[in-house]
């Protein structure tokens, strides 16, 4: 049966780094006007195998064909003047240039080699409301949150595709890791506008749903090596994943609904008109020991403001908070830390990683930090607490001494976790703590926080996946433009439907 | 096999490099200075090509350490030299107020006050940066314009010169014939080494330096580092302008430590510290400013002309620094063995595959 | 405002006293310091209101601080030039707003004679051949090859350059068995002439005498070659310039053999030559007026050295 | 945020009116409003003006360049040697020294990409290089009788109400323009902006990195041949010792013209105000006529520090 000619392939990919081999002998055909999916766990390489296709990393071994042509890609540059456009997993913009810069730079519009800001305006404008964002593109990238830059990122790289030296080739590592429905929604009717331009998209996701939604074939990784190239149809969520992770997943199922056995604890927040105008406005929050408050609401609504009011990470200027029934003021993270609040944050690069330290001293640090200069942890208890918590999320590779900036995106984000937990905090605050984890790790995480919930703690749970929060969550806050709109407690009749109803009218009986 | 092994192991090292440069440095005098290895006893003290280098590069060992710690915070400092200058200046005034010079009170007295100058130094440099958040370069400018005045304004200008053993032992004395400078220094770096990895500073430091941000929402008092880093740098400047001081007896505060300050630098990043903060290797520090301190004792030995004294030495300084950089060496290598791999790499590529880690 | 009257007209007549603007090199030395003191107490003796500023070694830094001053409509402007050239644009600037000048310490190389009235100062290169001289005196007898150390000052300075070129033209002259082994800067400081000194005896350890350009890398010297476990001004002649009151101090202990003075307390004949150029008589001073100076063997040391003021 | 950006900027510019106020109101019997008191601080801090341009150029990348001073110093030496010595006229040598001023910018900035060593350690080592080259070429000063060379120096451009600038002050000025230009409309000025925001970044979108960063270096070297051109026309002689430590002095302007370190923000015309601001502490120093040496420099150190504190406290209220 005469196949299609591959517009992409890649054969015998072998990458190594220092220590680990990231990839070996990994083959990728890739054909025109398909969604292919990329799958594989934290670590499994698939963003390597993106690196090394745009030159980011040199290949150590294998071919790369592009129309039957071997072509040595070099450079990113390269990659886009060869036709393959990409949003690598981590947003990678320049905070200090204004959203239509970021779009359109090194594409800007010049007459006589001046640039045009208007014209430059006007289009990145047009891009961005092409993905149904409406931001003011002239600000700057940094002021906007971590999802919006992600969509920024999308729109540069798809902004060429539609724009660009006729595109071919479109890689999406993780774009929808911190998404939610409207924008992914957005995004599918994209990719599949440009799939009918015959443009070939790789998708890379931990999304299942989204996976078997948008994409026609997978490739799956694991360790390095392929382990399958699958027609989507063909292959069911059981077998694909034990595909990818080599084991079944039950757990998830048997975890069940948490809410159902509810402990609720005695009073452990009490935040009263707390708010910091432009961040998000005054608003009530009570959280106890044990219970759950899970998060609720869209891009931009005010999750993450909200949680770093309650962590100190901002200044509120209104209201104020009892933690323990004591009134106290949250000038800097350490006022809350110091009355063990624990927080998250969404950024794990820009925030949460040291990427230069090792594994060990970055999942030391919070610790440590609480400890002061004056009293390291104990060489004994420090190695041992270490090896506890890479054995208890499974941080790969599981070697204390790496650099952290060495893991792969999920295992980083496992680093920072493990990093919080390591204080015992009463107040664990999480904002999108499963962003970019792999189907097995975010069921070891979900179970994670239950338990912990069961043991006394109390936790503040964000996550794009409204699901997600549903299933975790004793209550739910439900955000909308920046306020909270609605508190629910959580029970058989709250669906998502009923939350994204709330969010829409924005009021609740 | 073992014995390449062994070596394979040793090329690894963070040291190699800069030690391999310092010994290439030493044995470039061997043909100018026979006897340059030779150490022999001259009336009670060692004496000898290698004990004077220690001697004179003490100082610069000293600022150096002390400008490890500022840089991993992610800072610099550029007011060690006014910092030398003053401290210099100050004790020296002191003792030669002292109607008894030798008096070791006297002499305790003064190092106390100008340790006492240079702490205020040190916080006024750490308030700027980590309370104002001025930018540590132009923080510390201030400092080394307008303290360079100050020390001029202690010694008027003039050259103060004491007579006093005691003053003279730390800079220029010797014990147990050895240079007593040596076991300042020795004692100065041992401190560090411990005040930095035996506690937790060290790390606290690294993480300030690597990601601030970060370090804020761990709840790390950042702040307060970098003033104690500031503090220690300046506190260390102190002891290194005692040291120059009492080297030559006599307080000079229109030149004592002049440029000091580069030089320190350069030894730092030698020593394998960057200066965009994070990771720091004291042992590094140390031998870069060994390096250092080597290469103008080879410039006087070898007779280079004058007038070439500073092309040859940023010949020398860009020559380390060039073997030190993996990047380079990888060229170099892979220009001799042209095995042309499945990808030739365009110069480049290698420094972007570093940086690129972060973002996978 | 401060103290010092305003200046309507550039004149000065009479009743006001003559304001002087002058523009010290910077304060490099204690050499230098004593040279800014002398200026600024003669001046007060003299009753003449100084404006003083220090151009930090930075010849633009005293271009425009003599711009500001005839700005400021000084009567008379003085400066140490901190090099030799490019003073034209400036010199006739001040020329063109009628403002006389006077140099210390330095001359400068100018196209137009006319451009300074005079210079107050000693001739460094004279002193390179005197300090040659006094070698002769201190070598007395002494036939054969002399193997000279020499430190010279901050390359490129004008005292460094010429006080070698001086001693070098000597040497060439009359004592083709004088050799230089090795030269190299220290700076004008102690701490430099220490350190070169203690590399020169290690790499030359037969050296016989020291030329220093200044005596404080003299002293600093000195105390290398005790620690080499030689006796400085016996084993080792050393020759120095200056003579500022620390190098009489080691003269007097035989540890410098000579010294050649190069006095900066010219303040008192810089305030006389610029009462006369005021006054309008400047044509009739000598294009150059040295400062007396002396040279110091060290059989005179310690009759001298109480009467030394810096 | 845009606002907040061009903030340090505007607060500069003002603070300069108002320390120019304060000296005018203290000196005035000394003639310090005379037009031309103000027009001398582009006279004399021109050739400053052409390396802080360069120098800001750099910074904004991220990096930094200490190799300036010594440039300047070196190129006046050349250019008064080839005049002098070899009897070239100015006009054949003023190209020669540009192009080897930008030849050096060139390789320090391939050895900074390409070799990966930081670039304050390679400038430095270009710092000592050049300094050294200098003396190389002659221990002693050169001065230039060359008359186009008086001429160009002596010319006065003269403006309205009497006061006039020298040629070295109106081409800085015209550099200024150029730089502001470059930076803000077009492609290449937005990759230096890009690239000091996050190299990566910069990277991954597809941008020419190394180009670009080799390029900002070139510029700084042209800048730095440029000032020291301006500077011979200034001094009329080469010296070893000319622009010892000017680095210092254009990194200070460029920094307290609301620029940062840290590379991505800051505008040329705020290193304009950085520079005035620099003349202005030395102008003000001058007319107060009474400091000794040792004050002199104390006095530059607490004028400096008062600036930036002030500046300090009006932008920091916006910001965060
Ligand atoms: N720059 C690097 N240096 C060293 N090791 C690296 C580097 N980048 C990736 N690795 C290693 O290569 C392996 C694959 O990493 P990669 O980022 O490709 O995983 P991934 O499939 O993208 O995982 P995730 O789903 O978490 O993003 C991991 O073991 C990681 O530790
Ligand atoms: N779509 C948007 N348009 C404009 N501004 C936005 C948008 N999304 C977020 N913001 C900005 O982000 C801040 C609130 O977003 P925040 O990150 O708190 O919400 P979030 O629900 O946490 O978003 P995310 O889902 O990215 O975590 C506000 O400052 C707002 O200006
Ligand atoms: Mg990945
Ligand atoms: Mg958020």
């Amino acid at each position: 049966m005469a196949e299609p000619r591959p517009v992409l392939e890649m054969t015998g990919i072998v990458k190594e780094f220092a220590g680990t081999r990231a990839l070996s002998g990994v083959d990728f055909r890739l054909f025109p006007g398909e969604v292919h999916a990329l799958l594989g766990e934290n670590g499994a390489g698939k963003s390597t195998l993106v690196k090394v296709l745009t030159g980011v990393h040199p290949l150590d071994g294998g071919t790369v064909a592009m129309d039957g042509q071997t072509v040595h890609i070099t450079s990113p540059l390269q990659a886009q003047q060869a036709g393959i456009s990409t949003v690598y997993q981590e947003v990678n913009l320049c905070q200090n240039l204004s959203v239509a810069e970021n779009i359109l730079i090194g594409h800007e519009p010049v007459r006589h080699g001046r640039i045009l800001w208007k014209e430059l305006r006007r289009r990145a404008a047009e891009l961005v409301t092409r993905l149904g964002l409406d931001i003011d593109v002239s600000a700057t990238v940094g002021s906007y949150p971590l999802a919006v830059q992600q969509l920024v990122a999308i729109i540069r790289a798809v902004g060429d595709a539609g724009t660009g030296p006729g595109t071919r080739v479109l890689i999406l590592d993780e774009p929808t890791s911190s998404l939610d429905r409207g924008e992914v929604e957005q995004l599918f009717a994209l990719m599949r506008r440009l799939k009918a331009q015959g443009v070939a998209i790789v998708f890379i996701s931990h999304f299942l749903d989204q996976i078997y939604e948008i994409c026609d074939r997978m490739t799956v990784l694991r360790n390095g090596v392929l382990v399958g190239e699958h027609p989507v149809a063909g292959l069911g969520r059981v077998d694909l994943v034990k595909l990818m992770i080599g084991k079944d997943l039950d757990e998830l199922e048997e975890l069940g609904e948490h809410h159902t056995r509810h402990a609720a604890g005695d009073l452990l927040l009490h935040a009263e008109g707390l708010g910091r105008t432009g961040g998000i406005a005054p608003f009530d929050l009570d959280v106890h020991a044990g219970e759950v408050v899970g998060l609720a609401g869209l891009l931009g609504s005010g999750r993450t403001e909200l949680a770093r009011l309650l962590f100190g990470a901002d200044r509120s200027d209104t209201g104020r908070v009892d933690l323990d029934g004591r009134r106290v003021t949250l000038r800097a993270p350490n006022d809350a830390i110091g009355r063990g609040v624990a927080f998250l944050s969404e950024n794990r690069r820009t925030e949460g990683l040291v990427p230069d330290l090792t594994v060990r001293e970055n999942i030391l640090l919070a610790l440590q930090a609480a400890r002061g200069w004056t009293r390291p942890v104990p060489a004994s208890q420090r190695d041992e607490l270490v090896a506890k918590y890479i054995a208890a999320l499974d941080i790969r590779p599981a070697d204390p001494e790496v650099r952290a900036g060495a893991l792969s995106g999920g295992n980083q984000q496992k680093v920072l976790l493990a990093r919080w937990l390591l204080t015992q905090p009463k107040l664990l605050v999480l904002d999108e703590p499963t962003r970019g984890i792999d189907v097995g790790a975010k069921a070891e995480i979900q179970k994670l926080v239950v338990s912990l919930s069961e043991e006394g703690m109390a936790v503040v749970y964000i996550s794009a996946e409204l699901e997600e929060v549903l299933r975790l969550s004793h209550t739910v806050a439900v955000l909308r433009d920046r306020r909270l709109a609605a508190r629910i407690v959580n029970g058989p009749d709250v669906t998502p439907g009923r939350i994204l109803e709330i969010i829409a009218s924005g009021e609740h009986r | 096999m073992n014995l390449a092994s062994l070596w394979r192991a040793a090329a690894q090292h963070r040291l190699f490099w800069p030690v391999t440069a310092l010994i290439a440095l030493l044995a470039l005098n061997v043909p100018f200075t026979p006897g340059f290895f030779e150490v022999h006893l001259k009336n009670g003290h060692l004496y000898g090509s290698l004990v004077s280098i220690v001697l004179f590069g003490s100082p610069l060992i000293l600022v150096a350490i002390g400008m490890t710690l500022v840089i991993a915070t992610g800072g610099i400092d550029l007011s060690v030299g006014a910092v030398v200058a003053i401290s210099g200046a100050l004790a020296c005034l002191v003792v030669s107020k002292q109607a008894d010079q030798d008096s070791v009170a006297g002499v305790l007295l003064a190092f106390a006050l100008a340790l006492a100058a240079a702490l205020v130094c040190g916080a006024w440099n750490g308030l700027l940066v980590a309370r104002l958040g001025i930018q540590p370069i132009i923080a510390t400018l201030i400092l080394m314009v307008a303290g360079r005045g100050i020390a001029q304004l202690i010694t008027s200008g003039q050259i103060i010169t004491v007579n006093s053993d005691s003053y003279s032992l730390i800079g220029g004395g010797y014990w147990l014939a050895l240079p007593f400078a040596l076991f300042v220094v020795a004692f100065v770096a041992a401190l560090s080494a411990a005040l930095t990895r035996r506690t937790a500073l060290g790390l606290l430091i690294e993480a300030v330096g690597g990601n601030a941000e970060a370090s804020r929402l761990v709840g790390i008092r950042a702040r307060r580092i970098k003033v104690m880093a500031y503090v220690f740098c300046a506190l260390c400047a102190g002891v290194a302008g005692l040291m120059i001081s009492s080297n030559v007896s006599a307080a000079d505060g229109n030149n004592a430590g002049l440029w000091i300050e580069l030089d320190a630098i350069l030894a730092v990043v030698i020593g394998g510290t960057s200066l965009s903060g994070g990771r720091f290797h004291l042992g590094g520090t140390v031998v870069g400013a060994l390096i250092i301190q080597t290469l103008t004792t080879t410039i006087y030995t070898i007779g280079v002309p004058t007038q070439a004294n500073l092309v040859f030495k940023a010949v020398v300084v860009i020559i380390v620094c060039l073997v030190q950089s993996p990047a380079f060496r990888a060229k170099a290598f892979r220009a001799r063995a042209k095995r042309s791999g499945p990808v030739p790499r365009p110069p480049g590529t290698p420094a972007d595959a570093a940086h690129m880690e972060v973002s996978s | 405002a401060k103290k010092s009257p305003a200046k309507s007209d550039g004149s000065g007549s009479a009743g006001k006293p003559i304001t002087l603007g002058f523009s010290q090199v910077g304060s490099e030395s204690g050499w230098r310091a004593a040279n800014t003191q002398s200026v600024k107490d003669s001046a007060k003796a003299a009753g003449i209101n100084l404006k003083f500023s220090d151009a930090q070694q930075k010849q633009e830094n005293q271009i425009s601080a003599i711009r500001s001053y005839i700005a400021q409509k000084v009567d008379v402007i003085s400066f140490s030039p901190v090099v030799v050239t490019g003073w034209d644009t400036v010199l006739k600037e001040a020329k063109a707003a009628g403002i006389p000048v006077i140099l210390t310490d330095r001359s400068v190389e100018t196209s137009d004679p006319s451009l300074y009235v005079t210079l107050v100062g000693s001739d460094f290169e004279s002193e390179g051949e005197r300090a040659a001289h006094l070698l002769e005196k201190v070598l007395a007898g002494h036939t054969g090859t002399v193997k000279i150390a020499q430190l010279e000052g901050t390359t490129g300075a004008a005292p460094a350059i010429e006080r070698a070129k001086g001693f070098a033209k000597i040497m060439k002259a009359s004592h083709p068995d004088w050799k230089i082994i090795a030269s190299q800067s220290g700076d004008f400081t102690r701490a430099g002439g220490k350190q070169v000194m203690a590399a020169f005896l290690q790499a030359h350890p037969d050296i016989e005498v020291l030329f220093a350009h200044n005596d404080d890398m003299a002293i600093g010297a000195i105390q290398s070659i005790q620690a080499a476990g030689k006796a400085p001004g016996k084993d080792i002649k050393i020759i120095s310039c200056d003579g500022v009151h620390d190098g009489f101090v080691a003269m007097s202990k035989g540890q410098i053999n000579a010294i050649v003075e190069c006095n900066p307390l010219l303040g008192p004949q810089l305030m006389d030559t610029v009462k006369t150029v005021h006054a309008g008589k400047g044509s009739t001073l000598p294009r150059w007026i040295k400062t007396q100076e002396s040279d110091y063997t060290a059989d005179q040391a310690a009759a001298a050295l109480p009467s030394r003021k810096y | 945020m845009s606002q907040d950006r061009r903030l340090p900027v505007l607060v500069t510019a003002g603070l300069f009116v108002l320390m120019f106020g304060f000296g005018a109101f203290r000196y005035q019997a000394y003639g310090f409003l005379d037009g031309q008191v103000f027009m001398n601080l582009f006279i004399d801090n021109g050739y400053l003006l052409v390396a802080a341009v360069g120098a800001t150029f750099v910074i904004i990348t991220g990096g930094i360049d200490l190799s300036v001073g010594s440039l300047i110093g070196f190129t006046t030496m050349l250019t008064a040697w080839l005049v002098e010595k070899q009897g070239l006229p100015l006009a054949a040598v003023a190209p020669i020294a540009l192009a080897v001023g930008a030849f050096a910018g060139y390789l320090m900035g391939y050895v900074i990409h390409h070799f990966e060593i930081e670039p304050f350690i390679v400038t430095l080592a270009g710092l000592f290089f050049f300094r050294g080259l200098c003396l190389v070429i002659s221990k002693e000063s050169i001065s230039i009788s060359d008359p186009t060379v008086d001429r160009l120096a002596q010319t006065h451009v003269p403006l309205p109400g009497g006061s006039f600038l020298s040629i070295a002050a109106v081409v800085s000025l015209a550099v200024l323009a150029v730089a502001f230009y470059v930076l803000h409309h077009t492609r290449f000025g937005r990759r230096v902006y890009a690239i000091g925001g996050n190299e990566q970044s910069a990277l991954l979108m597809g941008l020419p990195v190394a180009g670009t960063k080799i390029a900002v270096y070139t510029v700084s070297g042209f800048c730095s041949a440029l000032s020291g051109l301006l500077f011979t026309l200034y001094i009329q002689s080469g010296d070893p010792l000319h622009a010892v430590g000017l680095e210092l002095d254009a990194i200070a302007a460029v920094v307290v013209g609301g620029t940062l370190l840290t590379g991505g923000s800051g505008y040329v015309i705020g290193t304009l105000f950085g520079v005035l601001i620099l003349g202005l502490i030395k102008t003000l120093i001058q007319f107060e006529g009474t400091l000794s040496s040792w004050w002199t420099k104390i006095a530059t150190g607490v004028l400096l520090f008062a600036f930036i504190l002030i500046q300090r406290a009006m932008t920091a209220r916006r910001g965060t």
